[in-house]
Parts: structure tokens; sequence; C-alpha cells
């Protein structure tokens, strides 16, 4: 066999090579060299993937030569590919931007463990993002939800390892309630694979047993996904990791858990339950309206600039389930889009903190006061992402937020209050970016506040952060241009999700 | 004849349980773990039997030769916690 | 596994005994192995070889074959006295029964302190664990020779210090 | 013979099961810590060797009769050693029970 | 008959399980949950997971216990209960809520042990039967384990390494070296004053890692395999570390070993995997390691137990010590 | 050349001007000659689409069915030539400004004026509304450092209620509109006779136009005006951008666009649910000219003043017949004319004395007779009086309203004129005829040149519109798709 | 029998309120992560019960031509991951709470919170 027909599963099989390889080495400059080798790499392969399902196409590769029920299969469809590109591509810009702020955070001695822990994130998450196996999922989940655990716990002042602390607690329950539902779905059919699952479910005489897997499983993607209302963990998560590891991680791993509730929700239980769809939407979409209001509303409230990303992020996070709760197309066109995109613009928000931090040590907003004019270019691609973010025309949030709304006018008379939601968390977002970028760019510096550092030493980031940031920034804009990629993608992914329910 | 010697093993477990749950110090209740163990080796070393897979006594030989390190594992605890109460570590040689 | 660099000290030059105890060791591993495998292939077999070397390999680096430990000269004279401790055992198995299920518990429990005869700490280990496993008496410290034991009964305490265990524990770990 | 055998090892299966669960009363019944533990050494001591002694003659002349007997040896070896560790560290921390200390010339029992 | 074993087993489960829950003092809650694990073990084997009882057994018994004191070493025993009944109640209210839920589920399903359940008719019969043909190995859980899901095996090792490096990074901040280590001569809890448990453990050890092998090279034949090797491998040394003082122990297997091992482990298992596929199978598909696919299958899968053993020995032993030096 | 240069011919400056920032001189020549490049662009543009044509430029499909693309129309030929046109007279009255009250971060300045410049174009020529909203955007925030160009606290908080109301508008109703209008009609390009015909009608479409009207904040229909007179903190050059040049004539210019184009007017004129447009741009007229009425700040007047035409404009759209329509194009080029000459006087006016208050003005025209001149001619095309533009742009709206028999219109229309007489009449009296006030702030003269020929260049294109304004009128006539007059 | 049959259901819940509970409504941190592993031993109780047979046994075939009834070997490997994975996530979850009582000399939620909020 040619290496071509291995493709699928190479973006797990680099990383897991180059982690424990990465924790062994020293000097600390090449673990980093390695870790950063292993993310660009699986980004080149992501991007593989990505193009060759654009043609909607599905790609499986059964692990261990065994075919699908009895072994394990990756199935890698356009969203797997989507969000694998998120991910890979995430990581190695977070790596190449992060290397002199983790450099500085984290002692010489445990760089290499950290990187390896980065490493294991991006096997992980990746790994999740293109298995067709339920249990499978479960097994990269822990590694990436393990792996992220010690990653965020990298940060410096001590409340990251509070926070990290209720990650873990939260983490497992959802992780055990997952397994729980499997372990459901599983009594019911004997498989585990989610395409025999789905084949099998049809003819069960009881319900009951799989009404309660599907709660199991989507409360526990949920509270791992950060859903409204079982969200507690992630600000603090955010706000207190190392701020690579905040723009790494913020713009995927919510994002994978998301797709894993998609394909069990759509895959699996939609074709099966009786009025799953419905239940579904009725439960999913409140929820999703209440996150987006609530987690706008906070940021409107919140003094800290990671913190208040993170709410943003739980507000986004509806955003994307509200296209999925509304079990067709264009929703789910949005929802898959929207995950890209706002992929793109919180990642490039949390780049550009991270360009930030090589001169600041705290993230008040006070502390941001008069950065602008110190640092204009990373505070003009924080601006753009910003931009991005509400979903101003010429930028990517632009694209996804379009097709939100035109999305919810197709769901009737209820659309208009749709609309009215997600225009007023715009508005909200417009409000909290507000906040942090009036005074960035006009305030003067704030004497009293104790994270800026004095005036002679601050300039911009190093030209390579910079470079990155910038090149964030730039995608932002290029993506709101010409979104034909991600475009075609989501459109496959939604047809592709659609295709199993009836 | 296996039942009646399994179930007097799992009354002994009830019994040792209790004496675990009553304390009244932890010694007891170290006591009642490590009688808990020895019974669950008898335990599967005889369910072993019973259910004819006399290929899983090695799970009940696992079990003798671990449980003794959790109990001294205990002892290296008492140990240091009452050297650090001490204040004065090592001393205790 | 192992790194020539790691070693103790005194790995660099062993002596004849020790290569006797290793091959000692190394046989009753490998009979302990066998027993416990039955299978005869020759992958497991090999296999089996290759772990009893590891083990041997372990055991020198922690030491096990450089000290007088002394419990492989034990063997041969192991079976009489265990015959005689199981006697023991069932005796005060009963006495102690009989403790437990009397209506009143009739108990008087008291400390004494045991001057051993075995001088080394193997036949001190067994003496104490000896006494510990005959019920209604229980061993509680071990220093400098001295072992101090509960009794359950003064009458058991009275048993110990007569000295029988003692005495054949000490005959049994003379070398 | 096979059948002496066999009702010889019924016979230990079921008095070893006995002073398992005498051993278990006692560890409830008696008053103190160290009273408990010499209760709870009846289950490390005849209760072991007599199920496994059972179970041994139960499967013949096999591995399996080894294995068993190596299990009664560890549990016998380590049996004692983990009550002595905890005798020793309860008795450390000072707790005594009714206990009191041994007097060679006590008046009521003189020695032989 | 054995239905009421199971009953009984399962009930006191549930009784030692509040009784952990209750506990004030933290040091209790912990013997209990040794009974726990035992009482979990007992009940695996009951219901036929042989493998899985032993996996319990060797985790549950020696090394969970083990890390949990040497965690408690380091925090307070007592729980300090404060009174907060609104939030008790709702919880209670919340939990019987959800437990009510799923009894009532249960009615749909399938009775335990019903031959005709779903689960019993679908994937597990194709295992049963066509191991022995395939793979041509006794222990079916091994074959699944090791080749069928060889891919989420892989994964589990990984998530061990993982555990390992975390605890290693999380322990090792502010002080240098790969584990942490410390001045020489080193002040240190052992038990080489007690001469009792001292003689019979290091008459143990030998016979303990040697079990270790055995478990670990008999996992195609009986219970066990790599993890369940692995654990109690580092049981045995962890009982040396108890003996001897953690630094003896550190002397015997340097923490670059242990680190060597637990990522040696983790890598000879993900390069058997792509070893297959240079020589033109499928990842993780061993049938291409020998002429005879089912040779290839057995050389695979003892290979990758290989691999498991070693990286969970490296990495349990590996954690084991960075708990052990953090000193307060 | 793709009409696609009129954007990039003013981004490709803004980039000049900024890699030239450190010597003013070049900096302020390339200002000038983008401009003048740019109006000459224009015009070769306007002579092919004066002859009927419809040059197009497709960039990319941005969505299915929506490109971002241009295509020039007479409507938005107007809008472009006076953005263009009028960029040349403000510049140069920006050099003379800028560098008469020595203001810091000119380049910035110029740098955001032109890119400003750039997106004004660029909602002028695109071919839909999402071309339209997206230019719309870069509009506003381009034009947000300008506002708040003086840097201070109370400069940047009204600058935040600029963009807070604009950005709030365009995101909360604007582009819902939009959407709506895409998914009911699966197209958003301007199409004559527009695209809503049998896709929404009755209540709804009254909604949806209400969308739009509130939604492009830039018309400044009341309630969402406030933007306007707080961003009065803003330079003169930019408060004639925003009043004259680009920003609140994209807004009037959207809704009369959006209102031709999108919703067509034959369909709109058949919907009742449209009436309530009149009434509230006749409302924001007669309340805006009140609260002219009662300034005493003479910039803060003007803004007021502008609220007021601009609703003009959107009354007239509202009309609803192409008399009116044609009106409404007119009177945003007379408005545009007159308001800069407006804004320029008063620019000149604080210049050269500091002076902003209404009652600092008396006797001032002694010393500045050519600004107050200019301005005189400036506040009668507000009021309509002829011989200046305001009065022919009335004049077209005033003929669609009888056309329509809308008397309601026609009565605001005569009341708004009296109100505005009102307000500029004592003013004009206050300047020419009363005695100047004693002690001065400063001994003063008139503006510097560059400010006096740019003012004087306004003033004569507002006398210049009364007497030629036949092609504008046939030009514009070709929106409404007749010929007729 | 038809109810006992479901015993080990109702077991299995219990289980995991009870663990659910502590991680829920104790302080304690070193009693979360003692919850957190009962919650996720009920897991293992569940997939385990599902395996089993009724008259089977532990499927290892040691002879291929005996008619025997083997138990479901799938469950028993998705545990044995699932029992690796809880004791790394015990493991490091017992590293943080070291790290955490190094930081604030507290391992109490509660007083955590406090001091959080303090600073």
């Amino acid at each position: 066999m040619s290496l071509e027909a291995h493709i699928p599963a190479l973006p797990v099989i680099v990383p897991l090579l180059a982690a424990p390889i990465a924790a062994y080495l020293r000097p600390r400059h090449l673990a980093w060299a390695a870790a950063t080798l292993a993310s660009i790499a699986s980004f080149a392969i992501a991007v593989l993937l990505a193009l060759a399902t654009r043609d909607g196409s599905i790609h499986r590769y059964a692990m261990g030569g065994w075919p699908a029920p009895f072994g394990i299969e990756l199935a890698i469809d356009s969203l797997g590919a989507l969000v694998l590109l998120i991910i890979t591509g995430a990581s190695t810009l977070a790596i190449i931007a992060g290397r002199e702020t983790i450099e500085r955070d984290i002692e010489p001695h445990r760089q290499p463990l950290f990187y390896a822990a980065w490493l294991m994130v991006v096997a992980g998450l990746a790994g999740i993002a293109i298995t067709g196996d339920a249990f499978n999922v479960f097994v990269f989940m822990e590694i990436s939800s393990l792996a992220t655990y010690v990653v965020i716990a990298a940060g410096s002042d001590r409340q990251a390892l509070t926070a990290v602390f209720k990650y873990l607690i939260m983490g497992t329950i959802g992780a055990t309630f997952y397994l729980i539902g499997v372990g459901f779905v599983y009594m019911m059919t004997g498989t585990l694979n989610f395409a025999d699952m789905q084949a099998r479910l049809a003819d069960i005489p009881y319900v009951a047993p799989v009404h309660l897997a599907a709660a199991f499983i989507i409360v526990g993607l949920a509270l791992k996904a950060a859903v409204f209302p079982l969200h507690a963990w992630l600000p603090n998560a955010y706000a207190h990791a190392p701020h690579a590891v905040t723009a790494f991680i913020a713009a995927c791993s919510t994002k994978v858990t998301i797709l894993v509730l998609l394909r069990f929700d759509f895959v699996v239980f939609m074709g099966n339950i009786a009025e799953h769809a419905t239940q579904f939407a009725l439960f999913v979409m409140p929820l999703a309206l209440l996150g987006i209001l609530f987690g706008s509303g906070v940021a409107i409230f919140e003094t800290n600039v990671k913190r208040l990303l993170g709410y943003s992020s739980i507000a986004q996070l509806g955003y994307i389930l509200l296209g999925a709760s509304f079990v067709d197309r264009a929703g789910l066109l949005a929802s898959v889009l929207h995950i890209f995109n706002h992929a793109l613009a919180k990642g490039a928000l949390f780049l550009a903190i991270v360009a930030l931090g090589h001169h600041l040590t705290r993230f008040e907003i006070r502390d941001l006061h008069g950065i602008g004019r110190r640092m204009p270019w990373t505070l003009g691609a924080f601006s753009i992402a910003a931009l991005s973010l509400v979903g101003v025309p010429g930028t990517a949030g632009f694209i996804s937020k379009w097709y939100l709304i035109v999305a919810a006018f197709g769901q009737g008379s209820l659309g208009l209050v749709l609309v009215g939601v997600i225009v007023a968390s715009s508005l909200m977002a417009v409000v909290y970016l507000w906040r942090i970028l009036e005074p960035a760019w006009f305030a003067a510096a704030d004497p009293v506040a104790a994270g800026a550092a004095d005036d002679k030493r601050v300039g911009e980031a190093p030209v390579g952060v910079l470079a990155v940031v910038l090149l964030a920034a730039a995608l932002n804009v290029w993506f709101g241009l010409v979104p034909a990629f991600p475009l075609e993608l989501a459109g496959h992914a939604a047809d592709e999700l659609l295709r199993h329910v009836p | 004849m296996y039942i009646v010697a399994s179930l007097a093993i799992v009354m002994t477990m009830c019994l040792a349980l209790t004496r675990a749950l009553l304390g009244p110090t932890v010694y007891d209740r170290v006591l009642a773990v490590n009688m808990f163990g020895t019974k669950t080796v008898l335990l599967l070393a005889v369910v072993a039997f019973l259910n004819g897979r006399t290929d899983f006594l090695d799970l009940a030989l696992a079990y003798a030769l671990i449980n003794f390190i959790g109990v001294l594992a205990v002892l290296v605890f008492f140990q240091s916690s009452r050297e650090r109460a001490a204040g004065k570590p090592g001393e205790q040689r | 596994m192992n790194r020539p660099a790691n070693s103790p000290p005194t790995a660099r030059r062993r002596s004849a005994r020790y290569w006797l105890r290793m091959s000692a060791t190394l046989l009753l591993f490998m009979a302990v192995w066998l027993v416990w495998s039955g299978y005869m292939k020759p992958l497991l077999v090999s296999l089996g070889l290759l772990s009893c070397c590891i083990v041997i390999l372990l055991s020198t680096r922690m030491g096990d074959l450089e000290e007088e430990t002394g419990w492989l000269g034990v063997l041969p004279r192991l079976p009489a006295y265990w015959l005689w401790l199981a006697r023991e055992v069932v005796i005060s198995n009963f006495t102690v029964a009989r403790i437990i299920l009397s209506p009143r518990l009739v108990l008087d429990p008291v400390m004494v302190t045991l001057e051993a005869d075995a001088q080394d700490p193997f036949g001190q280990a067994v003496l104490g664990n000896s006494i510990t496993l005959t019920p209604g008496t229980l061993t509680v410290g071990v220093e400098t020779g001295r072992l101090r034991v509960h009794c359950l009964t003064q009458a058991g305490a009275e048993e110990l210090l007569r000295g029988d265990m003692n005495r054949r524990v000490a005959a049994l770990t003379r070398r | 013979m096979a059948i002496v055998l066999d009702a010889l090892s019924w016979a230990m299966l079921v008095g070893g099961a006995l002073f398992v669960l005498i051993g278990g009363i006692g560890a409830l019944r008696m008053p103190d810590f160290f009273t408990r533990m010499h209760a709870s050494s009846l289950t490390d001591s005849l209760g072991p060797m007599l199920v496994l002694g059972g179970l041994a003659l139960q499967s013949g002349w096999s591995l399996e009769t080894v294995k068993v007997l190596a299990i009664l040896l560890f549990l016998l070896i380590t049996g004692p050693t983990a009550t002595y560790a905890l005798g020793h560290a309860a008795s450390v921390a000072g707790l005594k029970g009714g206990t009191r200390e041994y007097r060679a010339s006590d008046p009521r029992e003189p020695r032989a | 008959m054995i239905v009421v074993f199971s009953l009984f087993l399962l009930s006191l489960l549930v009784v030692t399980a509040i009784a952990i829950v209750r506990s004030e003092n933290l040091f209790s809650a912990v013997m209990l949950s040794g009974i726990f694990s035992l009482l979990m073990a007992l009940n695996f084997f009951i219901l036929d997971a042989a493998d899985v009882a032993l996996t319990e057994a060797a985790v549950g018994a020696g090394v969970s216990t083990v890390l949990l004191l040497g965690a408690l070493a380091l925090t307070p025993t007592e729980e300090r209960r404060r009174k907060r009944e609104r939030k008790v109640a709702a919880t209670l209210v919340t939990v019987t809520m959800i437990f009510l839920a799923i009894s009532y589920a249960s009615f749909d399903q399938p009775r335990i042990g019903d031959p005709d359940a779903p689960v019993h008719r679908h994937v597990a019969p194709w295992y049963l039967e066509q191991t022995p043909e395939l793979i041509d190995i006794p222990n079916v859980v091994t074959a699944v384990l090791g080749s069928f899901r060889g891919y989420d095996t892989l994964g589990e090792v990984y998530v061990v390494l993982t555990a390992g490096i975390g605890v290693l990074f999380l322990l090792s901040a502010g002080r240098p070296g790969l584990l942490p280590h410390r001045r020489e001569p080193r002040i240190e809890s052992s038990l080489k004053s007690h001469l009792i448990p001292h003689v019979v453990g290091r008459v143990l050890i030998p016979f303990i890692v040697l079990f270790g092998l055995y478990v670990q090279f008999h996992g195609e034949y009986g219970p066990g395999g790599g993890f369940q090797a692995g654990a109690i491998i580092a049981a045995g040394i962890i009982l040396f570390a108890l003996l001897e003082g953690e630094g003896a122990a550190l002397k015997v297997l340097p923490p670059r070993v242990l680190v060597g091992l637990a990522i040696g482990g983790a890598l000879l298992y993900l390069l058997v995997g792509v070893a297959c596929m240079l020589l033109g199978g499928n990842f993780l598909d061993y049938s291409v390691l020998a002429a005879d696919p089912v040779t290839g299958q057995q050389i695979g899968i003892i290979l990758i137990e290989l691999g498991v053993g070693l990286a969970v020995t490296g990495t349990l032993l590996s954690i084991f010590h960075a708990f052990a030096a953090r000193e307060q | 050349m793709s009409v696609a240069t009129a954007v990039w011919i003013p981004l490709a400056g803004a980039l000049l001007i900024a890699l030239t920032g450190r010597w003013p001189n070049v900096r302020e020549t390339i200002t000038i000659l983008t401009a003048i490049t740019l109006a000459a662009f224009v015009y070769s543009v306007g002579v092919e689409v004066t002859a009927g044509g419809r040059p197009t430029a497709m960039l990319g499909e941005l969505l299915p069915g929506v490109s971002i693309g241009f295509k020039v129309e007479p409507l938005g030929l107007m809008f472009g030539t006076i953005a263009s046109g009028l960029w040349i007279v403000a510049s140069l009255y920006s050099i003379g400004y800028m560098r008469g009250n020595k203001e810091h971060h000119q380049t910035r300045f110029y740098v955001c004026f032109a890119i400003a410049i750039a997106a004004a174009l660029g909602i002028a020529f695109s071919a839909n509304l999402l071309t339209l909203f997206l230019f719309y955007e870069i509009l506003t925030i381009s034009t947000y450092p300008l506002v708040a160009h003086k840097g201070d606290a109370k400069t940047i908080a009204a600058a935040r209620v600029y963009l807070g109301i604009l950005l709030a508008t365009s995101i909360g109703l604007f582009l819902p509109a939009i959407i709506w209008t895409y998914h009911a009609a699966g197209t958003l390009d301007f199409v004559q006779g527009g695209i809503l015909a049998g896709a929404v009608s009755g209540p709804a479409l009254g909604f949806l136009l209400a969308l739009y009207v509130f939604g492009v904040g830039k018309a400044a229909v009341m309630p969402v005006h406030r933007w306007l007179p707080a961003a009065m903190v803003a330079p003169t050059p930019v408060s004639a951008l925003l009043h004259a040049v680009a920003v609140v004539k994209a807004g009037v210019f959207t809704i009369v666009k959006v209102i031709v184009y999108t919703f067509g007017i034959d369909h709109l004129f058949a919907e009742p649910s449209s009436a309530w447009l009149t009434y509230a741009a006749a409302f924001t007229i007669i309340a805006a000219s009140i609260v002219a009425l009662r300034q005493t700040n003479l910039k803060r007047m003007l803004a007021y003043s502008t609220i007021g035409q601009l609703s003009y404009v959107v009354l007239a759209a509202a009309i609803l017949k192409p008399l009116s329509e044609i009106g409404a194009a007119v009177h945003i080029v007379a408005h545009a004319f007159g308001k800069i000459t407006l804004f320029f006087a008063a620019g000149a006016i604080y210049t050269a004395s500091k002076k902003t208050e209404l009652h600092e003005l008396a006797g001032i025209a002694r010393r500045m007779p050519w600004t107050m001149t200019a301005f005189t001619i400036g506040a009668l095309s507000m009021i309509g009086v002829p011989p200046t533009a305001g009065f022919v742009s009335k004049w077209y709206i005033l003929a669609g309203a009888f056309q329509s028999d809308n008397y309601f219109a026609i009565f605001t229309i005569i009341v708004s004129t009296v109100l505005n007489a009102a307000y500029f009449l004592p003013v004009i009296f206050l300047a020419w005829l009363q005695p100047e006030q004693t002690p001065q702030k400063k001994d003063h003269g008139e503006a510097p040149l560059f400010i006096v020929v740019a003012l004087t260049t306004t003033a004569l294109l507002t006398l210049g519109l009364f007497f030629f304004n036949q092609p504008l009128i046939d030009l514009e006539a070709q929106v409404v798709g007749r010929g007729e007059r | 029998m038809e109810i006992l049959g479901l015993y080990n259901y109702w077991v299995f819940g219990a289980l995991l309120m009870i663990g659910f509970f502590a991680l829920i409504a104790r302080q304690n941190l070193v009693k979360k992560l003692l919850g957190l592993s009962i919650f996720q031993s009920a897991v293992f109780l569940l997939y385990i019960s599902l395996a089993k047979v009724e008259g089977g046994t532990a499927p290892i075939i040691l002879d291929p031509t005996a008619a025997e009834i083997f138990s479901n070997p799938l469950p028993q490997v998705l545990i044995l991951t699932a029992i690796v994975v809880g004791i790394s996530t015990t493991a490091l979850g017992l590293a943080i709470v070291v790290r955490i009582r190094e930081a604030y000399d507290t391992i109490e939620d509660d007083e955590i919170r406090r001091l959080d909020r303090r600073s």
C-alpha cells in the first residue's frame, strides 16, 4: 500500500510519535522544534484531507485491517476534516507564537514535558475528530483532556491550579456520562461503530434506555463543551492557562466535543428515536439562546480580558448549537461554518494576547490602557479579530453570522425572535469588545496598573510572533472575503449529517 | 460445599466491613481492610473452584502478593506523619 | 534497562558465593515459573528464562544477593518446623475460638518482652511471624533481639515464655 | 481412597469456613483493638490453611494444587507481617486498651 | 446460587460507597476505598471478567492506595465539614431523580445474563468464533484488546503516559531535574528499622516481580497482560521503596530509566503499528509481521503487550517517585 | 479600466500617504493628486453612465448568489461624483485647517480620510446590498478615528456614541434586514423596479422598511440621529466629510437606493404599510428644525440642520413618485454643496477667530466678507431660496408630492422652510448688520488661503447647480426609468 | 428472578449517584477525587454486567472444540481501558491537589474560593 492510503491515520500517528520524543529531548529548544514540526506536519496532512473531502466523500480507514463493526474504523468526512484543520492549524500558530512566553513562564527543565503534553492534546483532539467508533472517541477524549489539564495547569498563577481542578472534575463527569450513554446504546445494539449503531438502533422495541442514553450523551458532551448552563469550568480555565495554551484550546477543544455531539445526535439518534429531532430542538435551542445571552451579558461586566473572552466563547458556542438546533441544512451549515469562523476569530484574539503577553503580566482591562500606542500592529490584529467576532462584514465572522440569520429566518415566525437574540448578542459583543479596544487605543497607560511594564521597554512583540498574529488576523479577513473553501466543507458536512435524518 | 465456604467467607467480609465502619480508631479500620483483603483472596480461590476455572487462581495469587503492600504503605504513612508531627524528621531511625 | 554506570560498586567483582547463590536463585525462580505457567511451549519457557534473568538482575541491583539473608539455606529444614508450627496453630486456634464464642469474653491481655534466641534478623523475623501466626500471641515490636509480644491471656504469655518456639526457630535458622 | 480424600477436603473446607467466620465474629465482638487483632489472626492462620488445603485436596495432584499451596504460603507469610506492622504502629501510637504489662512474679499463676 | 453472592457483594459495594462519602477522616475514606476496590474486583470476577478483576486488583489494592496515601502525606487528613444543608439537600434531590430515571429505564433493559441480549448477538460472537482461527490464542479478551481494538489500547497507553508526563510536570514545579531529586543524604521514611516487614518484604519482592512478568507473558493464555503486569511490577518496586527508602529505589531504577521505560514502551507500541504500515498492512495490522498471518498476529500482540507493560511500569513508578519526592 | 479602480485609487492613496507620513508636503501633495485622479476617473465613468452604460465589475462570489461587485448607475454615479469631487475641495480645506490649527496625528487623519472616501465610492458603486453593507461598515470604522481625533476623554466619549449608534443600528437592524431580504428574494442585487415585489408584502413590508430606515443610522432619521451632534467634537474638515462628502450622504443614498432598487417604488406605493415613513421623516424634519432653533453653538446648529435636511431626502423618497425620487437625488447634491459651504465657513471662523458660539458672530462679516458671503449662500440654499441649489431640489420634491396628492408632505415642507429661515436668517443678520462685540478674543482677518478658496468654490457650486441642473436631472431620470420631467 | 436480573443496573445507578453526590456536595478536594473514582467504578460495573452471559464463563477459550458458553469479551476490553483512564485521572488529580495544598495551604474548596476572592 502506498503512503497515500494511510493518510487518514496519520493525523493521529504523527503527534503520537512526536510526543514521547519531545518529552525526552534535551535541550528544550529541540523539544519545541519537534513539537512544532509535528504540528506543521499534522497541519499539512489535515490540509490534504480537507482537500480530499471537498467533494463530500468520506475517507475510511480500518485500523488493524479489521472490518468496521469488529475493528475500529476511522471515517473522515468534511466535518471531521474541517475540525482537524482547525485543531492542527491552531496548534501550529499557537506553538510558534507562544514560544517566547512559554520560555519565560515555565522552568526550562519542565518545558519538554509541556511540549509533549501539548502534542498529546493535538493527538487526542485529532483522534476524536477522525474516528468512527463511539468508544474510541472516549479514549482520545481522555488523552486530550488529561493533556489539556496539564497544559492549563502550566499557568503561572495559583488560580490556574484551582481552575484546572474544577475542569478535571467537570471534564471527567462529562466523559463518564458520555461513556454511560455509549454503554446504554451498546447495550441495546451490541455495536460501537457509529454507522452500525444507526443501522441497528432502528429495530429496537424498547426506547427508555435509548432515551436515557441520549440524555447522558448530550449532557456529558455539553458539559465538556461548556454549553450553558454547564459552562462553569471554562472562563477560569481560559483565564489562567498560559496564553499560548488559551489560544490553542479556545480555538478548538470545545469544537471537537460539539462535533461528537452533532455526530451522535444526527447520525445515531435522529434517524431512530421518534421525535428526537423535536426534542433536540426543544432542548438545545433554549439552552443555546440562554447561553448566547448569558455569555455576552456576563462578558460585558467582566474586567479580566481573558475571562471576558472565555464568556464570549460560551455565547459563541450558543450560536453553533442554535444553528444545529434548527435541524435543517441551512442551520447546520451555519453551525459548522461558525465552528470554523469562531475558531479563526477567537484564535486570532488569543494569539494577539500571546503577543501582548510579552509585556503584560496581567490582563485586567486597565492593564491594557494605552497599549495601542506601543504595540499598534498587535492591537490592530486584535481589533480585526474582534470585528470578526462581532461579525462585521469583510471578516470571517460575518459569513457565519449571515448564514445563521438566514437559517433563523427559515424558522418562520419564531425566526424573528431568534434573529433578535442573535442581533442583541452581536451588539453586546460590540460593547464588551469596545470596552477593551477603546482604552487600549486611546487611553493613557494606567500608572496604577501593576501589569503594565514601564514605558521604555515596551515595544512591539518579536517579529516572529507578530507575523503569526498578523497572519491570523489576515486569515479572518481572507475567509471573510473568499469563504468558498469552508463553505464547501460545511455544506458537505451539513448534507452528511442530514443524510441520516428521515 | 464450596457454597458453604464462600458464604461463610462473605459473611466474614460483612463483619469486617462492619468493623471498618464502626472504627473506632483508624487502626481498627486498617485491620478490617487487611482482613477484608485476605478474605478476598480466599473467596477468589473458592469461587475459582466453584466455577471450575482453576486457571484463575492467578488472581488470588496476585492479591495475596499485593494486598500486603497496601498495609505496609499505611505503616510508612503513619510513621512519616508521626515524624512530621514530632517536627524532627528522620530522628526516629 | 540496566546501565553499568549506575550499578552499585560491588557489581564489578563478584565472589564465587555470589554466583552460587545466583544460580540457586535462578533455579528456584525457574521452578516457580514453570509451576505457575504450566505451559511447556518453547516460546513461553524462553520468555520465562528471560523473566527470571530480569528478576535476578533486579535482585542484584537491589542488593539481595550481596547480603547473607540466608533463607535459601533454611529451605531443607523448613517442612519439619512447619509441621510443628501447624500443630501449634491448630491448638491455639481452638483456644482462641473458644474464647470468642464464650458468652462472657474472658480476656486478660498482657504485654511481654521476649529475648530471642536466634541472633540474625532472619531468625528473629521468623520467630516474630510464628508468634503472630499462632492466635493469642501477637508480635508488636522487634528491637535489638527483644520481641514485644501482646498476649490475649495470661496463660498464652506463660506458654510463650516457656520458650519452645524460640528454641525451635533458633535451631531452624542456625547455620 | 478418593472418597476419603473427598470427604476430608469437604470437612476441611467447612471447618476452615467456620474458623474464618469465628474470626470475623471475634473481630466484631472483642472490646479493643489488640484483642480484635487476635481474633483476626484466626482468619489469617487456620482459616486459610483449612480452606486452601481443602481446595488443594480437591484438585488432586496437579499444577493447581501447587498454585493453591503457593497462595497459602504467601498468605501465611504476608498475613502476620501485615499484622505486625499494624500492631507496631498502634503500640507506638500508644494504643493500650485493657492491656497490662506482664509481671513474671504474678502470684495467681506461678511459673513452672 | 451465584446470583445470591452477586446480590450480596453488590449491596456491600453500595454500603461501602456510602461510608466513603460519609467518612470525615480522609484516611478512613482511603482505607474504605481499598475495600471498595476489593469488592469491585470480586464482582468483576463473579461476572466472568477475570482480566478486569486482575486489573482492578493490581490497581486498586496496590497502586491507587499507595498514590492516595502519598498524596495524603502532603495534605491534611481531616475533612473540615461545614453546614451547607441547602446545597446538600439540592444535590440529594438531583441525585435521587437521576437514580430514579436510571431505575425506570432499567425495566426496558435486557436482564443481566440474558443470552439473547443484543450485546451477545452482534459483534461479540464474531470475536469468539474468529479468535481461534485468526489469532489462535486462548484469551479472547487479549485478542480483542491487542488486535481487533488495538487502536484503543494504543490510546490507553498514551493516556497513562499523558498522566505520567502530567504528574511529573506538575510536581517538578520549582525544582530542577526530570524527576525531582533531593540533596543527599536524604531524609525519608522507610521501614529499614522494622525488622519483620523488612525481611519478609525483601524475600517477597523478587516473587512479586516474577509474578508480574508471568502475568505479562501469559496474557494470551489467561487473565493478564501488559497493564496488569506493569502495575504488579511497579507495586513490587514500590514495596522496595517502602522498605529501603525511596532513594534506594531510585538507585536501582534511576529516573531517566523510568521515564525511558515509559516513553520506550509507548513508542514500541506505536512503532509496531508503523512497521505494519511499512510492511504493507494497515496501521496495527500485525498479520504482515510474519509470513503466516496468525503468527504475525501473535508476534504483534506479544510486542505490543510488552510495550504496554514497559510503559505502565515506567509511568507508575515515575508517578510514585514524583509524589514521594514532593516534601512539604 | 474596471470600476473597482474607483475604490482602489483612494486605498492606494491611503497607503502612499501612510508611507510618506514623515514628509508633510509630499503627503499632502499625494492627497490632492489622489483626489484629482479619483475625480478624473469618476468623470470618465460618468461619461459612460450618462450615455446609458452600466459599467460593472465583479470581484468574486462571497455567498451563493451574492458577489462583492460594482455596478454604476445614475444615483450611484451622482453620489460618487459628489464624494470624489468634494474630496478635492475638502483636501485643500483640510490642509489649511490642519496646518492652521497645528493638529496632531495628521498622517492618520489623511489616511483615514482616504479610506473613508474609498468606502464612500464603494457604497456609491456597489452592485448589491451586501457590497453596500460591507463598505458602509468600513466607512463607519474608518471615520471613527477621525471623529475621535482630538483624543481627550470628552471626544472619546462622543466618538463612542458615534460608533456605538452607527455600528449598533447597522448590525442590529440593517444586517438582519439585508438577510431577511436575501432569505425572501434569494438575491441582493440592485434591480430596476426592486426585488421584493411578490416576496414580502403586508405589514412585514412596513417592518422591513423600518429595519432599513432605522438600520441605516447614517441617514439620521430620529431617533437614531444622536450620533450626529455627538460627532461635532471632530475637527471641521471631518464635519464636512460627515455632513457633506460621505457619511450622511451615504446614509440617505442607501435609503433612496434601497427604496428604488430593492423595494421598488411601485411595489412600496401599493402597500399602505409603508406610509409611516412619510410621518417619521416629517417628524424628524420639524423636530430637528425646532431643536436647531434653540442651539447656541454654530456647529451644533448646523448638525441639527443636517438632520432635518436629510429627512427631506427620506421624505422625498417616501413620497414614492418618480419626480420626488429625482428630487431626492438632487437634494442630496444640493445639500452636499450647501452644507459643505456652511461647515467650511464655520471652520474658517474657528481657524481665524476661535469663535464657536452664535452670539460671538456679531459683525464678523466685516472681518471675513468672503467667508460670510459663502455662508449666506449656503444658508439660503438650506432654506430653499432661489437662485440656490436647494430651491431646485425642493421644487422637484413638491412636484412629486402634488403628483401623489400627499398634502401632508407639502405642508411639512412649507412649515419646515419657515423654520429653516427662522434659524438661519438671524445668524446672517447678526453677522452682517450687528456691531462687533468687544473685547475680541483675537484680532483676525480672513482664514488661510486654502480655506477661502475651498469655501468659495463650494459656494459657487451651490449657485451653479441652480443654473445648470439639466444634466443632473436627465441623469437621475434614468433612475426611475423615465425621461419625463 | 426477572427483577433480580436488573439489580446490577440499580446498583450501578446507586453507585453513580453516590459518587456524583460526593463530587458536588463535598468540599474537600481529595474527597471529590474519591467520589470521582466511585463514579467511574459505577460505569465499570455497568459494562461488566452487560458482558455476563448466564451459565457462561470468562472468554478464555482453552479448548476450541468444547461447546462452552462464554461471556462477552468486548465490554471487558473497554473497561480495561476505562480503568486505566480512571487511575490516570486520579493520579493527575492528586498531583493537582498536592500543588493546590502548597499554594493555598488548604484543600477545602470553599476556603480556596474565599482566598481567591480576596486576592
